[in-house]
Formats: structure tokens, sequence, C-alpha cells
């Protein structure tokens, strides 16, 4: 596609400051009716405070945006709403309490004499979501249901804002390869009735897919926009990044497994996760595939004690150890970076220092505070090592972008030196040059003689780093692939093997 | 149809069914309508400022001005009525425009200043009951023939049971806050910002119109209970109501209505008035408890009924996670 | 830490202007305001009243601004003073010692707020109801060790600790500065100050973390309950009575606002308790305020919190946030307490 | 015959009350009266529930010590209505007579006024600047103390009140209070304390004390309801008077509504009980050892 007619949506000159950073420095965006349009940057680039400025989620510190020609200038997002503005904005940003049809209706439910009609809004609301191939009650409460569902429904509800231009922000962080396909149609379909799309992501498979253009921030500047089908993936990374990936992907079978560490034994919980077993030695790297759902993140938890075991029983170093909870878990030098960071990482107020030392601290318990100066040592090391980019160490974790704070929980777990890491989803949300880092990261502390355990979605980054792969399905513990088994062919046969009725 | 999301509601329900039937298995005249119609007429103006209250905490907020505001309420109409010849309809306009331009300023409060609710309506708690001080220390009569008509419009029941107006326009209340909290795109706003306020307002909820409203709402509901509660005494004293608040938020709590905000039912208010009040006439019933034995009685009673809510909650929700497959994938 | 010490002072800076503030409107009212004499062996003055009846306030605000950081609250320590005044004073009118009064009323202070804590903690009720529990039946209980009675008491030895002096200072005053103190060297010298802000801010990521947060909530309403405890001694001590009654009645609520004035927030996290004692001093100079300006009584609830409602408007954070704003906009960072959303709601919409 | 009375207590706030519950109590067991008791926790709305809870158990009389004057005509009538005999206690409501039997109580405004006139009788003559210590401010006892003292001390010359604040008739409050007198007036210039209480007064003798001066001499006390503290007080010379309002106003409520239920005889509107005075001049040590297990 060339350039066509004037934009839909123009922004121009957009400038947002914070408290002792700029997040926005004159930045120009142009969206032409009928395209998608991706915004592409590092972690802290600036993206999500951009698509916060142009609905409306902040004041902008300076510029105009016209939409149509004419000038807008949104207060709040119900008024860019009104204007045809939907927006998905990065984590899913939906109300857990409510039913998902009220999430999708929210301010603008069916009413019948002054009163909501819940009926019609229910049946709309399924009608809606079975386009998204989604067949659900959408009378339960939105917080019954995985965050993928939660993720679709919030793309539900934007699209159906979208009278002109929809905006995702991250929307296939914690989607599967079926769901992004679905999700794709969909903006295929609105491209074509002559919407404009924007659409920021970390992958950049899925931005050549599906996108026509794209604009690429670096520290808040625009650097370049780009027509996709002139440039390539290769490109697009040296403009983000400012200079070259240095490929990464080494020979990695190299290593060979150390010392068995850990040995678990048909633990299970019930209702959660069926019993698993499993061997892990130190310098290994066990990756856990599964679809969504398929009780990753379940398993994980019960290693680190986030949630108790009902059955079975785990083995440390040969002796048998009783991990009831997170403490123990660390006392028994594990450690874990679990999935949904905001709610369940970070501790938003406190400082990225506190932060980084909080799993010490809490390891060597209160009466034994780490001095100051080896706090300082600490968090400097780690902002360094893995270049977590922020403006003082002193700022609230909350401040940072999705990505660095991702850092930052590794940087804490890693200051407590672990014998086993669990990671959950290490690279949702993460920018190329940081995934790249982490996992190169990942490969040095396997390397070193650390045990990883790391639950992706990602099956190209779990072949490239896991000595081992165990599959989940539905729970269950299905195969467990080695050595040049792992590949992502294999993983997917192993998921799809069998194709007993799963999940229904 | 009953969804899982109703389970509170009908474990408060349940709760209130066995607990009268057990009283009534102990004192039998427990089971008259008079008891019945006194559970409703005495409670009615807790009833009222409960709904008011159900919505601040569904809200994720709390009020603690209400009792202050009844009382204000109470003695602005008994100086009002004893000193001009206004006519009680016109009084009630205008009292019940006081209180809700009250509550409304709280709320405005809260949400432009940023300040916490428990914090602003604690403020307005302390002025509320001063002005009525400043209106009068003395508690003052009531004596207008249009009170004496309204007091006197009741339907006796068999069993000597009155039900008086007061009591129905509690359930007309009831009704009313029922439909809007669950019915309107109001409520629905309501529990958007009690389910989490950043995230609301990213889905284009109006923060601050709901947040005002909603503490409008319960100035209001307090005002109009401050004038059941003058028709209830026919008077206005400014040391009444003392510590209603907390009777309120106890109610709303039992009715099974998160204090975080987002979770929770009017209906459920309802029941949680009758269970307190139920307890109440139980231990004037016994009549053998010394003043700090009610307390303590009190306590516990209120501290087993929270513990039965949460087992079932906890029973359900362990339920739920075993029930619940991965059944969202299609 | 040295390195706190400038940014405790720039923490502290708004309640210190406050605090003069309403010291100078007492001035106003009653010019003989700092006039301090020596008399009948103790310090005798308007400004050491407000030190001396700030200390009940300023002994609860200390366990309080504990609670409030793990985003809880706690009611019932008005009713925990009730208890542990009734219980010294049944001790010593059945024939024990002052220590062992003392000590048999902190006792129940820390079962009480064992189990506030462990309703909190373990049971998982939301602190308000929890503690809502207490507040009503406490008084019941208080009631039942005194029979209903004031529980009049001659033992000098407790009565010290409420009506005496230690060098001239009357003990109250000595016993809230040096609890307050203790209590400040003990969170911020150790580690604890950044765990309790820690669960505060986010309970469950503080678990993930290896924190244990059951425990650490049980011991800080523990810590209030002990506050409350040692409030009711010295309450009952300066009467020479308890009054099961009417010790502490209401306290609960002044002592969470000398923590809201203190700038610590309702919703958990970072905490001052120096800020929080400033705060307690506030509201007790409010009251001065009231009693020496020989207004009629009618008019105390009025003033009290038009006072409290300037002082929290000019605290609150959009103002302070205004205040920055017009101080032009250096490269410093925001003033500390705003909500914690992920957002910043409004923070740019000015 | 087994008589079932109910009795709707305003609440248990100061010893006094204490007092009044459990002389009611041993009155109702010596006349073997079962006594449902209820209390209000200074709540009117639970005074009225509890009695509308009485009529529904169908109770044969009902004892109430009314928490405000104002407010009862409803409830009272569904009494009447139910031929249930209603016995006020310690104060009257704003109510038609016919709507209870009696009512048995002391005189507020009176009690006050006597007050006064010992405090003018004390001075004779000499100017005195008083300070007072109010009641709950709203109670009606704080409202009718200060309206009879007031009137009490009306005609004599230079007795004037210079400060007047609440003290909420608690010990501590009566203490903080008079503390911030001795400061605002300076002690030497205070003569005299009027409080609506005794707890208030035994609290501010010790502020009194704090200051250095001497209760009862370099300030004279004066207060009301004669509780144990008070008589000690008095014996030990720090505080000169006070008006006894006394707790057994069941004991005349009981035999009016036995002689009621027994024949009809229906008693006077009014039972007033004595308003005594007792200074330093009675035998106070021993009425403290008298009263002091009777609950106070
Ligand atoms: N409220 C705030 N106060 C101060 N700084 C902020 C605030 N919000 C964001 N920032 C900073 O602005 C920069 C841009 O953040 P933004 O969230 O827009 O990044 P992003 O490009 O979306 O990154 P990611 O890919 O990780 O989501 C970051 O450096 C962040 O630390
Ligand atoms: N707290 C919970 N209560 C009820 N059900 C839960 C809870 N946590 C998880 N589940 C259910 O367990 C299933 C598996 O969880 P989850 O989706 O986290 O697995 P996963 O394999 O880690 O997938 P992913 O990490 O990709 O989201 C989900 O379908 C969810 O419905
Ligand atoms: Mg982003
Ligand atoms: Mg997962």
């Amino acid at each position: 596609m060339t350039t066509p007619q004037a934009p839909l949506l123009h922004a121009s000159g957009i400038s947002k400051f914070f408290p002792g950073a700029v997040a926005l420095d004159e930045v120009e965006l142009k969206l032409y009716p009928g395209e998608v349009h991706a915004l592409l940057g590092e972690n802290g680039a600036g993206k999500s405070t951009l698509i916060k400025c142009l609905t409306g989620a902040y004041r902008r510190d300076g510029g105009t945006i016209t939409l149509d020609g004419e000038d807008i200038d949104a207060k709040s997002t119900a008024e860019s709403q009104e204007l045809g503005i939907g927006t998905v904005y990065q984590e899913v940003n939906l109300l857990p309490n409510l039913t998902v049809a009220e999430n999708l209706f929210m301010g603008r439910q069916p009413t019948r004499l002054g009163l909501v009609n819940r009926r019609q809004m229910n049946t709309q609301a399924r009608e809606a979501l079975l386009g998204y191939g989604l067949d659900l009650d959408p009378g339960e409460p939105l917080n019954s249901f995985s965050v993928a569902v939660q993720q679709v429904v919030a793309i539900a509800r934007a699209v159906a804002l979208s009278g002109k231009v929809l905006i995702l922000d991250e929307p296939t962080a914690s989607l599967d390869r079926d769901e992004v396909d679905l999700l794709f149609g969909v903006i295929r379909q609105l491209k074509d009735s002559g919407l404009s799309i924007v659409f920021i992501t970390h992958f950049l498979d899925q931005v050549f897919e599906i996108s026509d253009r794209a604009t690429v921030l670096r520290n808040g500047r625009v650097v370049g926009e780009r027509l996709l089908a002139d440039v390539t993936q290769h490109d697009v990374v040296t403009l983000m990044l400012g200079r070259q990936l240095e490929a990464t992907v080494q020979d990695r079978k190299a290593g060979k497994p150390g010392a068995l560490l850990l040995e678990i034994n048909d633990l299970a919980k019930r209702g959660m996760i069926e019993p698993f077993s499993m061997n892990l030695h130190r310098g290994e790297v066990v990756g856990l595939a599964g679809l969504l759902g398929s009780g990753r993140t379940e398993t994980a938890n019960l290693l680190f004690g986030a949630v108790q075991a009902d059955h079975g029983k785990m083995l440390i170093d040969g002796r048998e150890a009783r991990i009831a909870n997170p403490r123990d878990a660390v006392a028994q030098g594990f450690a874990m970076c679990p999935e949904d960071r905001k709610t369940h990482g970070i501790v938003g107020d406190l400082s990225v220092r506190d932060n980084i030392i909080l799993a010490l601290q809490a390891r060597q318990g209160w009466m034994r505070p780490i001095p100051r100066a080896k706090v300082h040592e600490i968090a400097e090391h780690y902002v360094k090592a893995l270049d977590i980019r922020l403006a003082s160490l002193d700022m609230p974790i909350r401040l940072l972008s999705g990505g660095n704070q991702q850092k930052a929980l590794l940087a804490r777990w890693l200051a407590t030196e672990p014998d086993v890491l669990i990671l959950d989803e290490p690279t949702r949300g993460i920018d190329v040059g940081a995934h790249a880092e982490i996992i190169a990261l990942i490969e040095r502390l396997r390397e070193n003689g650390m045990a990883l355990l790391v639950a992706s979605s990602e099956l190209e980054e779990l072949v490239a780093y896991s000595t081992r792969v165990v599959v989940l399905r539905d729970r269950h513990q299905v195969r467990e692939l080695t050595g040049d088994e792992i590949t992502a062919d294999n993983i997917v046969h192993a998921i799809a093997a069998e194709p007993e009725k799963g999940a229904a | 149809m009953i969804r899982s999301t109703h389970l509170p509601l009908m474990v408060t329900l349940a709760t209130f069914v066995l607990a009268f039937a057990l009283c009534g298995w102990q004192y039998p005249s427990m089971l008259s309508t008079r008891v019945v119609a006194n559970l409703l007429t005495d409670n009615a103006f807790l009833g009222i400022v409960a709904v008011g209250m159900t919505f601040v905490i569904l809200s994720g907020g709390i009020d603690l001005s209400v009792g202050s505001v009844i009382a204000f309420t109470g003695v602005f109409l008994a100086v009002i009525l004893r000193d001009t010849s206004i006519h009680p309809l016109a009084a009630f306009v205008l009292v019940l425009l006081i209180t809700t331009m009250f509550g409304a300023a709280m709320g405005a409060v809260i949400h432009f200043l940023e300040m916490p609710p428990f914090i602003v309506t604690l403020a307005g708690m302390f002025l509320a009951r001063g002005a009525a001080y400043v209106l009068s220390t003395d508690s003052v009569p009531i004596t207008h023939e249009f009170y004496d008509t309204l007091q006197d419009i009741y339907w006796k029941a068999p069993g000597g049971g009155r039900f008086r107006l007061i009591g129905g326009i509690m359930l007309l209340v009831f009704i009313c806050g029922a439909l809007v909290a669950h019915r309107t795109r109001f409520g629905q706003n309501v529990y958007a910002v009690g389910g989490g306020g950043p995230t609301a307002r990213l889905m284009g909820v109006p923060l601050a119109r709901t947040t005002v409203g909603i503490y409008a709402i319960s100035g209001g509901l307090a005002g109009l209970a401050g004038i059941i509660f003058s028709l209830y005494t026919s008077a206005g004293y400014s040391l009444a109501t003392v510590g209603v608040e907390l009777d309120a938020i106890a109610a709303v709590v039992i009715g099974g209505t998160l204090l975080s905000g987002g979770y929770g039912f009017v209906a459920g208010t309802f029941f949680g008035i009758l269970i307190m009040g139920l307890i109440q006439t139980y231990i004037v019933f016994d009549g053998t408890l010394s003043s700090w034995w009610t307390k303590i009685v009190i306590g516990a009673l209120l501290f087993s009924f929270i513990l039965l809510q949460k087992g079932l909650t906890w029973a359900t929700i362990t339920r739920k996670r075993t029930a619940t497959g991965s059944a969202q994938q299609s | 830490m040295p390195a706190t010490t400038p940014s405790l002072f720039k923490r502290i800076t708004p309640q210190l202007l406050i605090l003069a503030v309403v010291i100078g409107l007492n001035f106003l009212v009653f010019p003989d305001f700092f006039d301090v004499s020596f008399r009948n062996g103790r310090l005798f003055g308007n400004l050491v009243d407000v030190f001396n009846r700030g200390a009940p306030v300023a002994l609860l605000c200390i366990g309080m601004t504990l609670v409030i950081a793990t985003k809880g609250i706690d009611l019932s320590v008005g009713a925990v003073m009730a208890i542990a005044g009734a219980t010294a004073a049944s001790l010593v009118t059945d024939g024990y010692g002052w220590g062992t009064a003392l000590l048999g009323a902190l006792a129940t202070g820390a079962l009480c707020g064992f189990w506030n804590g462990f309703l909190v903690a373990v049971l998982r009720i939301q602190p308000i109801v929890a503690t809502l529990v207490l507040m009503v039946a406490g008084r019941g209980i208080a009631q039942l060790i005194t029979e209903g009675t004031i529980l009049t008491f001659n033992n000098e030895g407790l009565i010290r600790l409420g009506a005496g002096t230690f060098m001239g200072i009357p003990t109250p005053i000595v016993i809230w500065l040096a609890l307050g103190t203790l209590a400040t060297i003990g969170v911020r010298r150790t580690a604890l100050g950044m765990l309790i802000e820690s669960i505060g801010v986010n309970e469950a990521s503080s678990r993930l973390a290896g924190i244990n947060s059951r425990v650490l909530l049980i011991c800080v309403y523990l810590a209030s309950g002990l506050c409350a405890a040692l409030a009711g001694v010295i309450v009952a001590a300066d009467i020479k009575g308890a009054d099961a009654n009417n010790a502490g009645l209401w306290l609960e609520l002044d002592a969470i606002l000398a923590v809201v004035i203190g700038g610590n927030s309702l919703l958990g996290g970072r905490f001052s308790i120096v800020a929080s004692l400033i705060g307690a001093l506030i509201i007790q100079s409010v009251n001065s305020v009231i009693l020496l300006s020989g207004m009629p009584p009618e008019f105390n609830l009025v003033i009290k919190a038009l006072l409290i409602l300037a002082i929290l408007v000019i605290q609150s954070p959009r103002v302070a946030h205004l205040i920055y704003m017009l101080r032009a906009s250096g490269p410093e960072r925001l003033p500390e307490r705003q909500r914690p959303s992920v957002q910043e709601p409004k923070e740019d919409a000015l | 015959q087994d008589l079932t009375i109910g009795f709707s207590q305003i609440g248990s706030e100061s010893g006094w009350r204490a007092a009044e519950t459990t002389v009611t109590k041993q009155e109702a067991e010596k006349r073997g009266i079962d006594l449902k008791f209820a209390d209000a926790q200074q709540k009117q709305e639970n005074q009225i529930k509890a009695i509308r809870s009485f009529i529904a158990q169908g109770v044969d009389a009902i004892l109430l010590a009314p928490v405000v004057a104002t407010g009862w005509d409803e409830v009272l009538e569904e009494a009447a209505d139910a031929e249930i005999p209603v016995v006020l206690l310690d104060r009257t409501v704003d109510a038609p007579e016919d709507l209870y039997l009696t009512a048995v109580t002391s005189d507020l405004v009176h009690e006050g006024r006597v007050a006064g006139q010992w405090l003018v009788d004390e001075m004779a003559g000499e100017p005195c600047r008083i300070v007072e210590l109010q009641g709950t401010t709203g109670s009606s006892p704080a409202i009718d103390r200060k309206q009879g003292f007031e009137e009490g001390i009306a005609g004599a010359e230079g007795l004037e009140i210079v400060r007047s604040q609440t003290g909420d008739f608690t010990r501590s409050q009566g203490k903080v209070v008079m503390e911030s007198f001795l400061k605002a007036e300076g002690g030497e210039n205070i003569c005299a304390l009027y409080a609506h209480n005794d707890d208030m007064a035994v609290g501010a003798i010790q502020a009194i004390k704090e200051a250095g001066l001497n209760p009862g001499e370099d300030i004279k006390i004066v207060a009301i309801d004669a509780v144990p503290d008070a008589h000690l007080a008095i014996a030990n010379g720090e505080m000169n008077a006070t008006i006894e309002l006394t707790p057994n106003m069941a004991g005349p409520a009981l035999d009016a509504l036995e002689a009621y239920l027994a024949d009809g005889t229906a008693p006077a509107k009014w039972i007033q009980t004595e308003s005594k005075l007792f200074t330093a001049a009675d035998d106070n040590a021993a009425i403290y050892e008298e009263k002091k297990n009777l609950g106070y």
C-alpha cells in the first residue's frame, strides 16, 4: 500500500514530561485510513505514554492532535471513546468484579425504559465474543476466566468502541497462536472497513505479518517511520536499539548437566495440577510448555510453595524438603519471577532499590538490615548488568515501563543468588533487545551451575534455551523432550497429540 | 438464574431464616407479626441509611458522617418547624437538599482533592454533629398535625403487629436502591469504581460524576433517614444516633458486601439489617444479660456472622476452583 | 542511618508548619500560652499540657501508624485502652504491686492485639471489620472486669505513671517520647520498616518475595495493642481510676486522624512515626485552642471539624502537587504521598 | 403471682447508672419479680426497640429510664394499647400523662438550684468567680443542672460563672478541662467549681492538687449525685458539697406498680425523690462505707 490521502489521525509535536523524565519529546504519529500502524520501540521508549496522551488518559504537555482534519483534545478516555477511538491499554484493564458482559458494555449498556437490559446485554455479549472464537457465559464474573480470555474481552470491547481508530497496546502478550490468528482476522476485517489501527507489540513476526507501516520510538523521540514492505526485521531492530543486535543463540547444548539438585515426586494439588514428577540438575534449563491454561503457572507456583501441594513430595539434594510457603522456598534457595508482575511481582510504591533488595532482606530477616552501602552496590550492579532504564533508584517501581519492571524483578531474585530459579513468562512484554539479553542471561546462569525452570508460551524461546522441555496439557504432564528432540515442531506435536477432547 | 455471584446473598438470607427459626423455637412469641412489624419499623432509618452506605462501600469508600447527618436533619427539622410556619413537606425538601449537597461536597473533596473517604467523612461527621449542636443542644419536640397524620398511617396486622409507614418507605428505598445499583448505568459505574478506580477511568467511567453522586446519595439517604427518625421520635436531638454509621457498616458487611468494594448487593444489606435487628430482639427477649454482657454478646454474634460468611465464601471458592477446569477455551 | 536525617526533616516539614500555625492560634486566643513555670515539683503550663494531654493519642498513633502502613486499621484501640486500664486497676485493688499491674495490662493489650492480628492475618477478615468486633465487645469486657463501676485505686506507683513526674516532666510525656523514639529506631534501624511498607503496598508480591507477612501483620496489631494498653494505663493512672465506659472513648478516631495528619496514606505503604506523633500534637493543640478560647461547648465540634478540614485540605496530595507545580519544575521528585495507581490518575490533568 | 417486668435502661455510662441498675435488680429480686433487663447503650432507638420487644413478649409492666424526654408517644401508645403500664425512672418524658402510670424522678433543675443556693450561703456575700464543668453537651441533666444553678445564684451579688465548658460527665475530661481553667483564669482567681456530676469533680480535684492548690479550701467544690467517691472527698476535706441523686428509683416505682396491678390504685403522676444536700457536716466516711457496695 502506498501513502494514500490525508492522515485520519495526526498527532504532532506531542511532548510529555514526568518529574525527572522526558517521556515524549515532540513525537509525531500519522495514521492513515485503513492501515495497521505498528508502534515500535524498546521498553520505556514511550509507546504506552504516547497512547495515553492520544486517548486522554494523560494530559499531554505539548502538541496537537487532529482527527479527520479537526483538532481534538480528549480530556478523558470517555471523551476519546466518544470520538471513536477504542483502546486496549497495556496489561488487561478490565474490572475483575464485573461480569464479562458488563465489562464489554460498560458505559454503553443497552437500556429499556432507562434501565439496563441485562438479558439483551448478555445475548449481545455472547454473540460478540463468538466472533473471537469464545463461547462462554458472559454473565459470569470476568475474574473466573483466564488472562487470555480477559485479553480477548478487552480487545472486543475496544473494537466495539472504535468507530475510527483502534489502538492495541501489546494485546498479544498473553495470547496463544490460535487466538492471535483470530485477532488478526478481526483486524484485517476492520482495516478493510476503513478503520485505522495502531498496534504495539514486541513480536516482530507479528508486526510484519499484520502491519503496513511502523513508527519507531527511542527514548521518547521518533527515530523513523517506515513502510514495512520496504524494510527487514533486522533494519527495524537496528532502528529501535540504535545498534546492531548481536546473534545470541550459540550452541547451547555444549554444557552438560551437573549434579542432581531437585527431585519432584508426584507433586499435585487437587483441582489445580495433576501429579507432576521431574528431576532438576544443576546447570540445566527445563522448559515448561503448554497451551494457555495447561497448568504451567500452577506448576511453578506449586514448586515455589505459593500454593500448597496436597500430594507428593520434593527432595532437595536427596533430602526431603517441606515447602509450605514461598518463605520456605526462598530459604531452600528457590527463586521465582511470577507471571503477573503487576499484582504478584512489584511492590509498586516502594523504590526500585527496595524492590531489588526485598527478597534478600526478607531472607536475612528483619533483625539484620542490609547496610545502605551494600544495598546501593547490589542495586547499582543489577541495574547495570540488566540494563534497567530508570531516572533514579529511588523512584517508585510502578513508574518504570513494563519491561524494566520485569528486569528489576529478575534483579530481586538474582540478588539472592538462588540455586533454583523459576521463571514464569520471563519475556512477556519485553523488547527484542532485552529479550535477547534475558535469553543470554539464562544461558549464563545455567553455565554458572544454576538450575532453571522456565515456563513460557514462546516456543522459539523455549527451544533456544532449554536443555529439556516438559510439556503440559490439561494440567497433566504429557511428555518430556530432551536433546535433539527439542524443536518447536515436536513441542507443538506433543501439545496436540492424542486429540482427546481437551478443555471444553 | 442463580449464579455463583449471588451466593453471598443466598448465604445471608439463609442465615437470617435459620436464625429466626432458632429464635422462634426458643421464644415462640418471637414468631408473631408484632416482632416482624417491629423489625421493619424500628430499623427503618437504619435500613435507609444502610442503602446509601451500600453504594458507598460498593465503590470502595466509607461514609462515617451518616449518624451525625441523621441527628442534624432531626434537629434542623425540629427547629425549623418550631420557629417558622413552613409546611413539613417543604422542610423535608429543604433538608434533603442540604444533606444531599453535603454528601456531594464530601464526594467532591474526596475526588478532586484525592483525600481518603475515611478522613473526609470523619471531618463531615464532626461538622454535621457540630452544626446540630449549634442549632440546638436541647431535644426539640416536633408538634405538627402533619406529623401526627403520617404517624397514624399503619396497617394493624392480626396478632397486633403494626406495619407503619416508615417501614414501607424503607422497603421502597431498598427496592429503588436495588434497581439503581443493578439496573442503571450509574449503578454499574459504582461497581466499576469499586472494582478499581484507575481501571474504571481508563474504561471511560466518569469518576468525578460517580464519586460525587455516590456520596450525594449517601448524604441524601441519610437525610431521608433523618426525616424517618424524626417521624419515629417526633423530635430532633443533637445527641441522637451516635455510632449509627458503625451499625450501618456492620449491616452492609453482614449483608455480604465487601468493604474493599466491587462486590455485594443492596438486597443483602436488607437481610443484614434484619439480622442485626434480630440479634437485638433476641437479647431483649432473653433479658438476663447485664450491660457489659450485652456488648460482649453483640460483638461475639457479629464475629460469628463474619466467620460464617467467611467460611461459606471460602468453601465456594474452593469448590469453584475444583469445578471450573480450563473451561473457557473453545 | 545518617543519610535519612535531612529527608526525614523534609518529610515532616508540612506537619511542623501546621503545628506552628495551630500553636500560634493558641497564642492568639490566650497570650500566656507559652508561660511555663515550675510548680509543685512539676513543669506547669499550657504547652506542657499539650504534650501531656496528647500522650494517649500519641501512644495510640505509634501502633496505629504501623497498622495503617500495612493497609489496615485498628478501631479497637479505644476499647483496648479501657480493658488495659481495668486490668491494671483490678490488679492493684487486688493487692498486687504496680509492676505486676502494668505487666498484666500490657499482657491483655498484647492479647487483644494478637486477637486482631489473628483475625486479619490468619482468618483474612478485613481489618476494619475485624477490629470492629473488639471495638464493640471490648468495652463490655472492660466493664466485666470493673463490674460497671469506676474502679478507684490508690497505688502510688501506678498513679505515678499517669499523674507523676520524671525529673519535673510529667511521666506521660516521658513515656510517649521514649516509646516513639524506640519505635522509630526499631523500624528504621532494622529492616522492619521496609518489610511493613512492602506488605502494605502489595501483600501478594511481598509474600512471594519470601516475607512472612502473616507473622508481621500479627506483630503489627500486637504492637498496636501494646501501645493502646500503655495509653490505657496512663489514662487510668491519671484519674486514679479505671473508667471502663469512657476511657479512650472515640480515641481511635483521633489516633487515625493523627496518623493521617502526619501525612501517612490510609492505603498503606510509606509511613513516618515521627510525623504521626506531630499529628497527635496538632490534634491536641486544636483541642487546646477550643478549651482556651472560652467558647460555649456547643461550638467545640464545629471548630474542631473546620480546623481539621483546613489542615487536611492543605495537606491533600492535590494541593501539595499544586504547590510543587508553582515552585517551578526542577528535576525534583513528586511529593511522596500519592495514590498507588499504575496510571498516575490525574496528576497531570492540571 | 409471678410478675414479669421489662426494664429499659439507658446504658452503663456512669457509676451512678450502674448503681441504679444494681439497685433495680435488687429491688426486683426482693419482690420476687422476674426482671427483663435491656441495655440500650445510650441510644433512644434501642430503647424504643426494647419496649416494642417487651410488648411483643407480653410483659406485665415496663420500667423505662428514658435517655431523652422527647419521642416516646408512639411506642407508649402501643404499650397502652396492649394494656401494659409503663413507669418512668429518673426522668420524665414529653408525652401525654395518660400514656404512663407514673414517673419516679428527682428534679434536675432543683438539684442545680440547691447547689447554687449552697454556694450563695457559703459565700455569704463575698464575691466569687465560679467555673462550671458541664455534662455532655445536649444531655438533659447538663441543660437542667446548668439552668438550676444559674437560678440558684441569680440573686447573689458578685457570684459569676467565668468559664463553662463540657467535661462529658467523665473523670478524665473533668480533669483535663479543669487544668485548662486553672491556666486560663489563674488558679488563685477561681473561687469555686460547680460540676454537673461528682465524677468530673473528682477529676478536677486532682487537677487542682497538681496545680499546687488545695481543693475544698482554695477552690470550693460543689457537685451533684453523691456517689461514694464524692463522700470520700468531702470526708477528706477536698470537696465541699454534693447533692444526692438516689439510685433507688426502682423501689418506689415497683411499689406503685404492685399496688396498681393488685387493685388498680393509680399512683400520683410524679413521685419525686429527695435531693439531699451533703456537706462536711454529715458523716461522710460512714455514708461512703454504706454506699460503696451498691455498684457505683
Ligand atoms: N507516571 C510516570 N512518572 C514518571 N515516569 C514515568 C511515568 N510513566 C512512565 N514513565 C516513564 O516514561 C517512560 C516511557 O514509559 P512507557 O510506559 O511509555 O514505555 P513503553 O514504551 O510503553 O515500554 P514497554 O514496552 O515496556 O511497555 C519510561 O521511562 C517510564 O519510566
Ligand atoms: N486462582 C484461581 N482460581 C480459579 N481458577 C484458577 C486460578 N488460577 C488459575 N486458575 C485456572 O487454572 C487454569 C490454568 O491457569 P493458567 O492459565 O495460569 O495456566 P498456564 O498454563 O500458566 O497458562 P498461562 O501462563 O499461559 O496463562 C486457568 O484456566 C484458570 O482458569
Ligand atoms: Mg508500554
Ligand atoms: Mg501461566
